[in-house]
């Protein structure tokens, strides 16, 4: 066990990629000398090389093309797209390409691209440094979605993503990188927790309360808190954003009767929606409340001076638990 | 169809070892090595890249052309017939593509647009593979891997990067071999395009960036995307640049190999304009009278590339009634194959919609599936489940 | 009233747009001489001129970012996409600037720029031409998106969102362009139906179906053929996709206690589970199952020959009734 | 600050008619008209532009680079005072922000990015305006149509695209005014901006850009997206281009006049590569030392624009005590100017975050806001309501 921060952990899993496998290659911006704005590649390039470890051109699109043409040629890319909001120009090709070659091929050419994304607010930056885009990609067929939310899955997951034949978005919670955490180094990401797993945080009885990435901190925050009060809330990590795990979601709400999700992303047509739906429909009778959704408002992420209005925080899901277990809370009265 | 031997680690036969002086230079200028009436041109920096070109394989030239034209026409006919859903002609490209296809190695790489059928045919893919997803009867025709061509790009200029992307592979690898993406004018307006001669530059990687200007992006003509040669594009990002007569088969032939050779040995990528000319609809769904002259298409009909050729070879003497014969008996031979190929092509199955969506079992995806198989257990004939107005 | 196909409804919509508001100007691939693919734009570039009704080079990005910057000059262009699969190279500018330049401005900079999408599928096309990918619209914040299903909607719709200050996403179902339908060509816009409220299309009492764009249709005609049956459907047609009108849509569901939702795009993140995740908050207590989405599924949209098992049909969708109303069904017996 | 008068319609004393020779040829050579000492280098192409640029003119193209420059280190203190979240420094590259901005005409149009605040600061955008976002406190710093100025672009090369398109309304408006799009090299590998150029060549549209090569995007270095020169980029697309020292704020400015005369007269878009240097580093947040030679500062600092013009302006007897005193003046008031107005900007509201989504009301977003605003008023103060930790 060895104490790191989150990004460091990345960096030690990606470290591990490169090592065990020669066709893993890193493609990004200003991820070599400089070890990327937030470090997460620190000194790969000067361990591995320029041509593992390559700093691209200023051209989000150009990468990920690049990155298809390099699977084709038996690589395994690993893309960094430098802040959430730069990942649009590539879109085009993550959705038209990455996502769909394998299914157009009839499994002839496989895509095992990684892309980094740092992702989500609460740091203070400007305009499109904040954002979190993952519903556009859970909502596209042909992609994997997960988030870490702690130094070992960071670790873990992103060496399991880049040995899974499908490509992987893999949303790093940007505010949580200076977090620090146990990670066992010898643990074999093929024996862990399987990628597509969600994994349950803190037991609970009362409600169900799912979370992933950034906001998974903040939802056992809002356990411990709401401990106090006297009430049980399960936390799960959902960590597989697309498939989620429904079989672990489902099961905690069958015990509880309960659902609060909570996401940094805006709600109209976030996971949270999904979440919500799915669950509804597999558990409909057990059921006591209509799942409740703790998530960023439909606003384009607001200026630094105001995130932190828009992020949930540990009150605003408590309103929201309070909301599920029908308790005094901000919306009542209302009806509906 | 033949695999470019004499291409391998350069022209064996004939070629010169330094590229620099013939292809560095941009041109403006239209290579032309066979005019319209087909006679020879002789040319001093292309020259030397043909020397090997046998009567042969002239001659094996002229068919590949003549038995695309034919498949071509074939696929036109199987559409009319009701048999395709689509089909984008090449009539008129077909020294474009044999020329430039021809040339390649085996383990080259070819990533094409949706037209490059000629390309596709000269790397061995199958008739019936070239037409599988115009019926409908998937995604895409073949294996990329069994023919090193991947399937046919629909998002225009998308391929670009892959080609470089692939090449930037080559180069890791330390191998020889080049990566070659085929698009169309229109393609050069898309910022993929664009960004891929950015990398290529860059990185220096062995790519071959094709354009075959037909002239036409459906019914946008090459002047809305480009007021200047669109060769000169790739000077503006250091990549050096050919302008080729695209209906000459040797002259894009001979650029191909300039270009091939100098990826092959580090010099990175070359961008070739082969300058044609798109004689049919956009597709079997367009209406080409709706928005260009027939004038035109004369004109370009007057400068056909496999009428040119086979002046070329009645000028050699090698147009004999033999040769014709064959060459007609070989067309009519693939043709048939296509038609059987096409007609008899098995019908896909409902539940392969969710086949390969993911390489591994997915949650979400195998619900679905298991849902739809219940579904289509409800009906007597599967069939019944997918009709619009329902059976029930 | 004017006997016309769907197509030509809207081509005489753009022509009222245009001879009303100088400031209008189309612009697309092939959208002059050709009239477009579709032929929807026919004949406008030849009666208002070049400068109107613009043929632009082959580059979606590009024609969005020129959008907003005529849209900064006080033009309201009318941008037309060719296909559904195509509007990912110009994602990043919809999402980046055409959805967040009035936000960003404080209100100084207005986009009123109407995307023209022609999507879905079931015309036998091969790859990205058939696509749905509204779900990606209305998640994002800063856009209208919408989608007539008549005639009638698609002429008065049009207008509307093309005088609409707002950047609107305006989806042409596709397959219905030669549907034909009556158009009262007099019908002021500004005085019918609100472009962002729902239409009850069939009252019911038993069931709410929920559908948009093409497969408002196939709703109609599945209540139809319910009736039969003795099953009263009750369809609404969203009309506006981002807001959804759930005032309309909890009206309904608080009369019949039973939702199904429709729709093409895949269903994991589709609108669907934004709708039942929105409508079971708002009336859970009134639910008596689980909506019911009844959708395409999560692959990348099939080659023609299978596209009617992806696409729902009207037996699909009586299945996804039979379900919301507990009566046997293709899942009766499974769990959940 | 000041508008150019004198280019209204061209420029009125002593521009050539016709601009066709001294632009339409891409510069390999960098134009220089100061040299790093101060000397005035005359060139017979670029010095016509610049016959009415006064001795009065000149100090008060002094004043501006000193009162930016001024600007950016008060900025960048404000910063390390905890004042400012974030400042993106323009330190070297006055000469090329204010060469070029100072030529404008009112009408113009700027298209910039997050770097340009010379640009803005010419334009009349006042000190707090510059800083507003990078304090948190809005998206964006002003309102685009009252300094005709759009707001700074973040993401790279978008801009490039709005400023063609401008110029496209422009032109069909039949006005002379002309757009202008700033960017930096790095920008130059995305493909908005090459589709801006196959845009703006295609349609002739009055646009010029204005590349600044800063020789650095972060920490990549100018070569890796281009080996050769940036100028060179736009004469593939056919659009004329133009190499200037960008630390030379006169040869900055007659090219910037040659294009937009160009522009003016329908002569379509210019390119023009002033090439400078990122004196700092990319943000307040960027590390320089991880990845560039301090070798390569200095030989920078040598060419610093600031120095040249005060060179400049002492060989020619202008850096009089006066002058020196009333610029530091001007430089201290604006610094003082732009620190109250920091530190004094009010804050922003919480339910601000709601305002100016939709320009008209919207359902979704109306409910949200209802219940964000119960939410707040179950807190006594609503600042509570925010912070992370939870305040029940
Ligand atoms: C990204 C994208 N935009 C639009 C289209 C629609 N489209 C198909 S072919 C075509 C014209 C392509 O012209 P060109 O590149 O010259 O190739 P050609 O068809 O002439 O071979 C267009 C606009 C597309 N397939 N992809
Ligand atoms: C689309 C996009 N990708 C990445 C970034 C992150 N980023 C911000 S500035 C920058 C470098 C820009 O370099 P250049 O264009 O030379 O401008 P300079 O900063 O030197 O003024 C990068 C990569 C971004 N803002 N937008
Ligand atoms: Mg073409
Ligand atoms: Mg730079």
């Amino acid at each position: 066990m060895t104490q790191m921060t989150f990004a460091r952990a990345i960096n030690s899993g990606l470290r591990k990629s490169l090592e065990n496998d020669p066709k893993v290659i890193l493609m990004g911006e200003d991820i070599g000398a400089l070890g990327g704005v937030f470090r997460v590649t620190d000194g790969l390039q000067k361990d591995f090389g320029k041509h593992r470890v390559v700093d691209t051109p200023l051209a989000e699109s150009g990468i990920m093309g690049t990155a298809v043409g390099l699977a084709y040629r038996g690589y395994r890319p690993v893309v960094e797209i430098q802040f959430d909001g730069f990942i649009y120009p590539a879109f085009d090709q993550i959705v038209s390409q990455v996502a769909k070659t394998h299914y157009r091929t009839q499994g002839a050419v496989k895509m095992p691209i990684t892309v980094r994304v740092p992702f989500g607010g609460g740091i203070g930056s400007p305009e499109h440094h904040s954002e979190s885009p993952e519903a556009y990609f859970t909502h596209t067929s042909g992609l994997r979605v997960v988030s870490p939310s702690s130094p070992q899955d960071a670790y873990t997951m992103i060496q399991q993503a880049i040995s899974c034949d499908d490509p992987v978005l893999y949303f790093e919670p940007k505010r949580r990188y200076h977090d620090k955490g146990d990670v066992d180094e010898t643990l074999d990401p093929g024996s862990a927790l399987p990628l597509e797993k969600a994994r349950v945080i803190t037991d609970g009885r009362d409600v169900t309360l799912v979370a992933y990435g950034p906001l998974v901190k903040t939802a056992r925050d809002a356990a411990i808190a709401a401990a106090d009060e006297g009430i049980s809330i399960e936390v799960i990590d959902l960590r597989s954003l697309a498939p989620v795990d429904y079989a672990a979601v489902e099961a905690s709400v069958r015990k509880t009767g309960r659902l609060v999700i909570t996401h940094e992303a805006g709600q109209s047509g976030g996971l949270g929606a999904e979440v919500a739906a799915s669950i509804t429909e597999r558990c409909f009778y057990y059921l006591e409340a209509a799942p409740v959704r703790v998530t960023g408002f439909d606003v384009p992420y607001p200026y630094s001076k105001l995130e932190m209005h828009h992020l949930p925080s540990l009150d605003r899901i408590l309103d929201g638990v309070d909301r599920a277990l029908g308790r005094p809370n901000s919306l009542s009265g209302l009806e509906g | 169809m033949f695999t470019d031997d004499a291409g391998k680690g350069g022209i064996a036969a004939g070629g010169p070892g330094n590229s620099e002086n013939s292809a560095r230079r941009t041109g403006g200028d239209l290579v032309q090595l066979i005019t319209p009436a087909g006679e020879r041109i002789s040319h001093p920096e292309f020259d030397p890249w043909l020397q090997d070109v046998s009567d042969e394989q002239l001659c094996s030239l002229y068919e590949d052309m003549v038995v695309i034209r034919r498949i071509d026409a074939e696929a036109t006919a199987l559409q009319r017939q009701g048999e395709l859903a689509l089909w984008p002609p090449l009539l008129g490209q077909e020294a474009a593509q044999i020329g430039s296809a021809r040339t390649l190695r085996e383990d080259d790489f070819v990533f094409p647009s949706y037209r490059d059928n000629g390309v596709a045919y000269c790397r061995g893919v199958k008739p019936e593979d070239l037409v599988r997803a115009w019926r409908g009867n998937a995604s895409a025709g073949w294996n990329p891997f069994t023919v090193n061509v991947a399937t046919q790009q629909i998002i225009i200029g998308s391929q670009s990067l892959h080609a470089t992307g692939y090449a930037m592979g080559i180069q890791n690898d330390g191998a020889d071999c080049v990566a070659v993406a085929y698009f169309g004018d229109g393609a050069t307006s898309e910022g993929d395009v664009n960004e891929a001669m950015v990398f290529a530059a860059s990185f220096q990687a062995p790519v071959v960036f094709i354009c075959q200007n037909n002239h036409w992006a459906i019914s946008e003509p090459v002047r809305l995307q480009s007021h200047i040669h669109l060769a000169d594009r790739a000077s503006g990002f250091g990549i050096p640049s050919m302008r080729v007569d695209g209906n000459d088969v040797l002259a894009v032939m001979a650029a191909t190999r300039i270009a091939l050779d100098r990826a092959r040995h580090g010099g990175g990528p070359t961008f070739i304009e082969a300058v044609t000319y798109r004689m049919g609809p956009h597709t079997t769904a367009d209406d080409p009278t709706r928005y260009r002259d027939a004038n035109e298409l004369e004109d370009w009909a007057a400068k056909d590339p496999i009428s040119r050729m086979k002046s070329l070879l009645d000028r050699k003497g090698l147009l004999t009634a033999d040769l014709e014969a064959a060459v007609a008996a070989k067309a009519d031979a693939v043709a048939k194959e296509l038609r059987a190929g096409t007609i008899n092509m098995p019908e896909p199955q409902p539940l392969d919609i969710f086949k390969h969506v993911y390489s591994t079992p997915n949650s979400w995806l195998d619900r679905q599936q298991d849902h739809y198989s219940r579904y289509l257990a409800s009906f007597g004939d599967p069939a019944e489940a997918a009709s619009e107005e329902g059976a029930r």
